[in-house]
């Protein structure tokens, strides 16, 4: 979330499209009633069922799945065509103006950009950046009229998405969706602002990350970041999702948003220079201090042996080629490539797509380690094929301490670290995670030890500097994340500002000289030498406008709405009195406000509040992502209509097309409704279903079908029904409701078909795996699996 | 004189070993229900309930004892229905019940075995229990039923515990103290022609006459 | 926010008591209590359902068998282990599609049919708080109750014990929000007194007219004198598609049974037994001979 | 809460007692009744964390236990923390059943094994599976390990063995685990950050 989850009760229109809050998130939508109750906030919701959100919102707009980029298309070409933008934002805190090399084109025909390979399904990004002056600046053209500024070529690129053809795509009637675009555009007044809240209904798409970018679009249009009540809000799924990814649970990561080492990056410097960027406009460009973090994280992981000699012990890490994501390790793991895998209270046969492929994968491992609380599918997997003694699978299945039996920090969705204490013991002879971590890692230094083996520096040199180290305690952890002076640290003038073995205060002092270590530089500053942060508890909130500064710590730096410096007008001023929040105080010559301003205090208002980018800019024009600059409509893999926009590229040209056996896709011939799957607000994924308070309150796997559907098909609510698709099938009981309406998909009727993911073959309740009909098709940007849009068939299995 | 002493001393049978049995079989648990029925029906005489096996249990054996009292209703039915028809003199002896009630027997149309009150009572006890049984089921099991049939069910099987109720405070009494004899006859079957002649002299000379 | 009580930590008031003439009024004095519904922000998320299982250590039914289906409600309805649950139902209206989902429980009403109804002095009472309680120790397991209360609530056990919501009864107590209350992730559910909860209610309201709800209403039956739980409905008119009785009122039959019946009944049976005794002591019994030995 | 309880018993056994007096005659008419006591008015409070999803509500975790040598806490009780900003003691039917996830009697309470072509699991110790774990994964890396790649360019990479950390781990463990893979050269690293 760029805002926090307090942060939405200053909204004046609450837009949700790609998320169901209400069911997903129900403790943090209370601030969207919050802010319909006493702000008079209008709550929109956009989604291909009437939902729990949608019982609550004042408008409900039902959209085709899969077709949301026709929407936002839509807003965006209205906001533009309307003029309703904020001219002054888009300006000077946007790359509006920025002129686009003339390599860079689109053709509307066949729905690329230029510089496709068809081959290497991929485009040559090169092609689509800035016009760069002599001294490296990207050329503007502030009147916004050049040709190639970004603003005309957004504006040209999405002149298409007229409100006749949302309608033809997405199935929402014209004027349902003018009235709705009307609402959003007002939101564009300097006074007023909107925020989005979204989650998997749009990350769950082989276009998700283009989905996002297309709402990045429109708020910054309207000039919607930055500012209270604002932002494009990801809603994300596990508790402590964000701290995980922030922590580099991917392989495409290390902790903070580092890179791992490319092959190609043979030295650190390589590495240091080619993920430094330069900044092309007046920008803080933060991520110019990338060489002190990345050393600094050298430093915490090997100590001693990192040294200037040895490039910091750079050669510890492994350095990749490619990234192997979860799409890439369920492939290789059917493919035999993989001998073992280590699951850590993961269920990846249950909540991955195609459970067929990835059970099959499972088998041909040699090993696999399994730790959960409970008996899960994926632990089981040998049992429910025929011949169990075929599968030559050593399967280890660990008891795991749950959330209130250790110690330790959560990060949430709005980016806050927050503490939780030791309430209760685990069961049995159940362990915390601290407790196996230590046993095991022990264990492995030790056998390198004795027998040696393959490149044992990094394991026998990394640090493990806790009291005892078989059990690590969580605040010893913290410690090293937060990181701590090597040797006392100086500021310009000479004063010590850290000495020597205390606690960096935050991530401002660290060094890329190797005397400060530290293992989280994002998280710097949660653990200062004065007192663990996560654990503060102050409810002051002076402004009213629900900033908690003293409540738990947000990274990074306590910052609680992210780009905060936006909610000033480009010389430093509130926008309006109603949404102020950071300004520049001239007096002082520093910025001000109820927050941490998001950018160094002292820097001039003409400086970009966008400070991790090197334009300083809000990215209109995103030649980052590897499926086009400017996000584009295409269709799901499996869709039941054409794409009446480039028929001849009807799905996103960069998707990597797995094409093993297993990996099967339908036809609308043979499967003609389109199938979407989600989650209901009484249960937590495959997990909740092992718990008897939550399996009683929905006991079943059902189908949500439409009531002609079900009509057209016999079916009465209760009746067992079969799911089907290329993949597999899965059966449930029948709920034909007036929720799904059938749509007119240019011209066609189309049925859409729900399906909660929530059984599987353990637990308290039981019913069909979801994903046993799911595609194994994925974002190219992310690797997020396509479940929101697929192809199906319905019948009748029992009365 | 002599025949009054003789009379006294002939024993005639005026209930069958059956008879006896179903008509405790239907007052013993009569008794229980509409003792267990006075606590749980007023306030005031909720104080019976623990004298009858306990707040909860007496609830539970009055529905128990409504089983066995509804059988016993019902071969009693069987086995009286037909002698408890009225007849012409049934009637005139009803609209002249006073006398009765002075003790002027005579002043009656002779009874036969059963008197019309008795016949009366009777049929008290036959649709009593009908209407008892019925509403009892419903009120044994009222989330099976509609809430307006439970809560009229109710209210019939108090106004039935009303009208049966005071019958039967008249039949124990007449059954005591009111008609001397009456109560031994229903526990050893006999009664003295003399007896028999006084208050069922219609029947008295049928079974004199055989 | 809410208006706290804490003087049940010693003993609540009673106002009413089953079967039983009414407490003095004089002694404890008590504000009235009262939970408000605000269904235009329920997001039926069962929520409540699940933390007054909780509170209440409830092991609530777990519907497995393959007959029964219910979507997204958890069951049929209450259950002697279930509390309250979230009754869901789809009504087309005029303005469109309307997912109308209900919070049910017994609503404590200011004037209980179940109390009303109830034979056994004392099982069910009523504190001066407005709070409808039962007490097992009492009951004699007759279900009166239910026939007694107007939104067909009490559920009995296998000793037909009656169980409800005790509008946690404990936690009101002792300054804590009823369990359902605080549980509440959108505010939809609101406690205090049922002054303050109907001035809420009626600012809500007022918010929802602005919105185009024109039919909004307050649900408070007057014909139980009131509830403790009152609604905030966005279709005040149809307040059946939330599965509330358009009138909610104690069916007369009860009135009857409880008062004139009982009341002829006395006299019936009491006049009975009083004739029985007038005929003794004026006539006598009936004996044999008086006439016979005449005769003789 | 169980002494509690009895004493609410016993004053209902007194009234039962009061009301057979009633019915001879004497008939108290109370003007007030104990209510039941607070079943949480003995237990410890804990602050922590909804584990389900990212608002992260903050929850008290309620035990009972004296801290006696052979009593293990139990917990009677969880709601939610009104003192935390993002929900205000509010929480969604998943974080009010978090009893029922805590003292669920089917969690795991012994690590349990199944050697390759097995048709059951086998309970296991600690030391052995953990021994056993060690093992595997030193002689996958060991054998996997690709130092150079066909370039000849240093890579010190393994591919072959998937580590996928979840994420109701709380971001200590996480640290940790994630250090662990990265020292061990895995590169197939996964968490459940999109599904």
């Amino acid at each position: 979330m760029t805002n926090g989850w307090n942060d939405i009760k200053n909204a004046d229109l609450v837009l949700v499209m790609g998320g169901n809050p209400a069911e997903n998130h129900p403790c943090g939508f209370k601030w969207a009633i919050k802010a319909r109750q006493e702000r008079g906030a209008k709550i929109i919701c956009v989604d291909p069922r009437f939902n729990r959100t949608a019982a609550v919102s004042d408008i409900f707009l039902q959209i085709r799945p899969g077709s949301d980029l026709a929407f936002m298309g839509g807003l965006i070409n209205y906001v533009i065509q309307n003029k309703k933008y904020n001219e002054e934002y888009i300006k000077h805190f946007t790359n509006a103006p920025y002129i686009v090399k003339d390599t860079y084109s689109f053709d509307p025909a066949t729905g690329l950009f230029s510089g496709y390979d068809p081959e290497k399904r991929k485009y040559d990004q090169s092609l689509w950046g800035y016009e760069l002056d002599e001294k490296g600046m990207a050329k503007k053209d502030m009147t916004l009229t050049h040709p190639r500024c970004v603003f005309q070529l957004m504006k040209e690129f999405y002149s298409r998405y007229t409100p006749e053809v949302v309608e033809k795509l997405t199935g929402i009637p014209k004027e349902k969706f003018l009235e709705v675009a009307k609402l959003i555009a007002e939101t564009g007044a300097p006074d007023k602002s909107m925020t989005h809240l979204y989650a998997l209904g749009w990350t769950h798409h082989s276009f998700g990350v283009q989905l996002i970018g297309s709402m990045a679009i429109l708020q910054l249009l309207l000039g919607n970041i930055g500012v209270p009540g604002g932002g494009v809000n990801a809603l994300r799924g596990h508790s402590n999702v964000q701290g995980m990814t922030d922590l580099a649970g991917e392989g495409r990561f290390l902790p903070g948003y580092l890179k791992p080492p490319k092959a190609s990056e043979q030295t650190l410097k390589d590495h240091i220079d080619a993920n430094t960027p330069k900044a092309v406009d007046l920008s803080m460009n933060y991520w110019s201090n990338y060489g002190k973090f990345y050393v600094s994280l050298l430093k915490a992981w090997f100590g001693n042996a990192a040294t200037p000699e040895n490039e910091f012990a750079y050669h510890y890490l492994p350095k990749i080629d490619k990234v192997i994501a979860m799409d890439e390790i369920l492939d290789r793991m059917y493919r035999g490539k993989m001998e073992g895998m280590v699951s850590i209270g993961m269920n990846i046969l249950a909540s991955n797509p195609n459970v067929k492929k990835i059970s099959e994968g499972l088998a041909k491992l040699k090993w696999l380690v399994v730790m959960d609380p409970f008996e899960t599918e994926m632990a089981n997997f040998w049992k429910y094929v025929q011949d169990p003694s075929k599968v030559q699978t050593e399967v280890f299945l660990l008891p795991s301490a749950i959330f209130a039996e250790k110690e330790g920090s959560y990060t949430n969705s709005g980016r806050v670290i927050k503490w939780k204490y030791k309430a209760a013991e685990p069961p049995g002879d159940a362990k915390d995670e601290f407790w196996v971590a230590g046993q095991l890692w022990n264990r492995i230094k030790s056998l390198y030890q004795k027998e040696g083996g393959k490149f044992p520096d990094p394991i026998l040199n990394l640090t493990w500097n806790f009291k005892n180290p078989y059990y690590p305690t969580a605040e010893e952890v913290l410690h090293e994340m937060n990181g701590y002076a090597l040797a006392d640290i100086t500021d310009e003038k000479g004063n010590v500002v850290v000495k020597k073995g205390e606690r960096v205060p935050g991530f401002a002092v660290l060094k890329d000289d190797g005397t400060t270590a530290c293992g989280m530089w994002l998280y710097s500053g949660v653990f200062p030498q004065s007192g663990n942060r996560a654990k503060s508890t102050d409810l002051s909130d002076p402004s009213g406008l629900g900033v908690y500064a003293g409540y738990g710590y947000s990274w990074p730096a306590n910052r609680r709405i992210l780009y905060n410096r936006a909610s000033a007008d480009p010389s430093g001023k509130p926008w309006s009195p109603k949404k102020k929040y950071i300004w520049w105080n001239e007096a002082e010559g520093k910025w001000v406000g109820h927050d941490v301003p998001d950018i160094k205090p002292d820097l001039t208002p003409d400086y970009g509040p966008f400070i991790m980018l090197p334009e300083g800019r809000g990215r209109l024009f995103a030649a980052q992502l590897v499926d086009g600059p400017f996000p584009e409509h295409y269709e799901p893999f499996e869709s039941p209509v054409e794409n009446i926009l480039h028929p001849k590229t009807p799905h996103n040209p960069v998707v990597k097309v797995y094409k093993s056996d297993l990996d099967l896709l339908g036809t609308p011939d043979k499967f003609p409704y389109v199938a979407t799957t989600y989650r209901v607000v009484e249960h937590f994924h495959y997990w909740t279903k092992h718990i008897y308070g939550t399996s009683a309150l929905v006991p079943k796997m059902f189908i949500e079908l439409p009531e002609e559907l079900a009509k057209e098909l016999g079916i009465k609510a209760g009746d067992i029904v079969r799911v089907s698709t290329a993949r597999g099938s899965a059966e449930g009981y029948a709920l034909p409701t007036k929720r799904i309406k059938p749509l007119v998909i240019n011209g066609k009727k189309v049925y859409t078909v729900g399906i909660p993911i929530h059984w599987g073959n353990e637990g308290v309740v039981k019913g069909a795996l979801a994903n046993m009909i799911t595609p194994f098709v994925w974002d190219p940007n992310s690797q997020t699996p396509e479940f929101k849009g697929f192809l199906c068939k319905v019948e009748k299995v029992k009365a | 004189m002599e025949d009054v002493k003789r009379l006294e001393e002939i024993e005639v049978e005026r209930f069958s070993r059956f008879d006896r049995f179903v008509h405790w079989l239907t007052a013993v648990p009569f008794v229980y229900l509409f003792l267990s029925g006075l606590g749980m029906y007023s306030s005031k005489f909720s104080w019976l309930l623990p004298f009858l096996g306990g707040r909860e249990f007496s609830p539970w054996l009055h529905k128990w004892a409504g089983v066995v009292f509804a059988i016993g209703v019902f071969l009693m039915f069987i086995r009286w229905a037909k002698d408890f028809m009225l007849d012409s003199d049934d009637i005139q002896w009803l609209s002249n019940v006073k006398h009765y009630i002075k003790g002027e027997e005579e002043k009656l149309p002779e009874a036969g075995k059963y008197n019309a009150g008795q016949k009366v009572f009777g049929w008290l006890v036959f649709i009593g229990g009908a209407v008892f049984l019925i509403t009892g089921i419903v009120m044994w099991f009222p989330e099976s039923f509609t809430p307006a049939i439970v809560r009229l069910s109710i209210l019939l099987h108090e106004i039935a515990f009303i009208v049966v109720g005071a019958g039967f405070i008249v039949h124990v009494y007449m059954g005591t103290i009111g008609v001397p004899g009456s109560l031994s006859s229903m526990i050893t079957g006999k009664v003295s022609a003399l007896w028999a002649m006084a208050h069922h002299p219609k029947w008295f000379r049928q079974i004199m006459g055989r | 926010m809410a208006t706290v009580t804490t003087e049940g930590t010693v003993g609540l008031g009673l106002r009413r008591v089953s079967a039983s003439k009414a407490p003095d009024q004089n002694i404890k004095k008590s504000d009235q209590l009262a939970i408000l519904v605000d269904i235009s922000s329920c997001i039926g998320c069962k929520a409540c359902e699940a933390a007054c299982a909780q509170w209440h250590d409830l092991k609530p039914p777990l519907h497995t068998e393959e007959k029964l289906f219910t979507g997204y409600q958890s069951g049929p309805g209450l259950a002697p282990n279930l509390f309250m649950y979230m009754r869901f139902q789809e009504v087309e209206m005029d303005k469109g599609l309307v997912w109308a989902i209900t919070k049910y429980q017994c609503m404590h009403c200011a004037d209980p049919g179940c109390l009303k109804a109830c034979p056994s002095p004392g099982a069910i009472i009523q504190y001066t708080n407005g709070i409808v309680d039962f007490d097992h120790s009492k009951c004699i397991g007759c279900k009166f109750c239910l026939s007694g209360c107007p939104f067909d609530v009490p559920r009995y056990d296998a000793n037909n014990k009656p169980w409800k919501c005790n509008f946690c009864v404990d936690r009101v107590s002792n300054g804590l929000e009823p369990m359902c209350v605080k549980t509440c992730p959108t505010n939809a559910l609101h406690f205090g007194t049922k002054e303050e909860m109907l001035i809420r209610a009626n600012k809500l309201l007022e918010g929802l007219k602005k919105r185009g709800f024109d039919k909004a209403a307050v649900y408070d039956p007057p014909g139980v004198g009131g509830t403790g739980y009152i609604y905030l409905l966005p279709h005040g008119d149809k307040p059946e598609i939330y599965g509330l009785p358009k009138e909610a009122s104690i069916s007369p039959l009860v009135s009857l049974w409880k008062g004139p019946v009982k009341l002829i009944g006395s006299i019936v049976l009491w006049g009975t037994l009083l004739g029985a005794f007038l005929q003794l002591i004026l006539f006598g019994p009936i004996k044999v001979g008086k006439k016979e030995k005449k005769e003789g | 809460m169980e002494l509690t309880r009895r004493s609410f018993l016993k004053i209902g056994g007194i009234s039962a007692g009061s009301a057979l007096i009633a019915g001879l005659g004497f008939d108290p008419k109370p003007a007030m009744a104990r209510v039941q006591g607070l079943k949480i008015s003995n237990a410890k409070a804990v602050k922590s964390i909804c584990p389900y999803c990212s608002v992260s509500c903050g929850v008290i975790i309620y035990t009972l236990t004296d801290g006696a040598m052979n009593v293990k806490p139990r917990v009677v009780h969880v709601e939610g923390n009104p003192d935390d900003p993002v929900n205000r003691g509010t929480l969604c039917p998943k974080g009010a059943t978090l009893k029922d996830f805590i003292n669920a009697p089917n969690r795991l309470k012994k690590p349990l094994y199944r050697p390759a072509g097995a048709k059951e699991w086998k309970e296991i110790s600690w030391e052995e599976a953990l021994d056993r774990i060690a093992k595997l994964i030193k002689d996958t890396r060991d054998k996997t390990f690709i130092e150079r790649d066909e370039k000849g360019q240093l890579v010190n990479r393994c591919e072959s063995i998937a580590w996928v950390v979840g994420s109701t781990i709380g971001n200590e463990e996480g640290y940790l685990w994630v250090k662990m893979g990265v020292a061990l050269g895995l590169v197939a690293r996964e968490t459940q950050a999109r599904i």
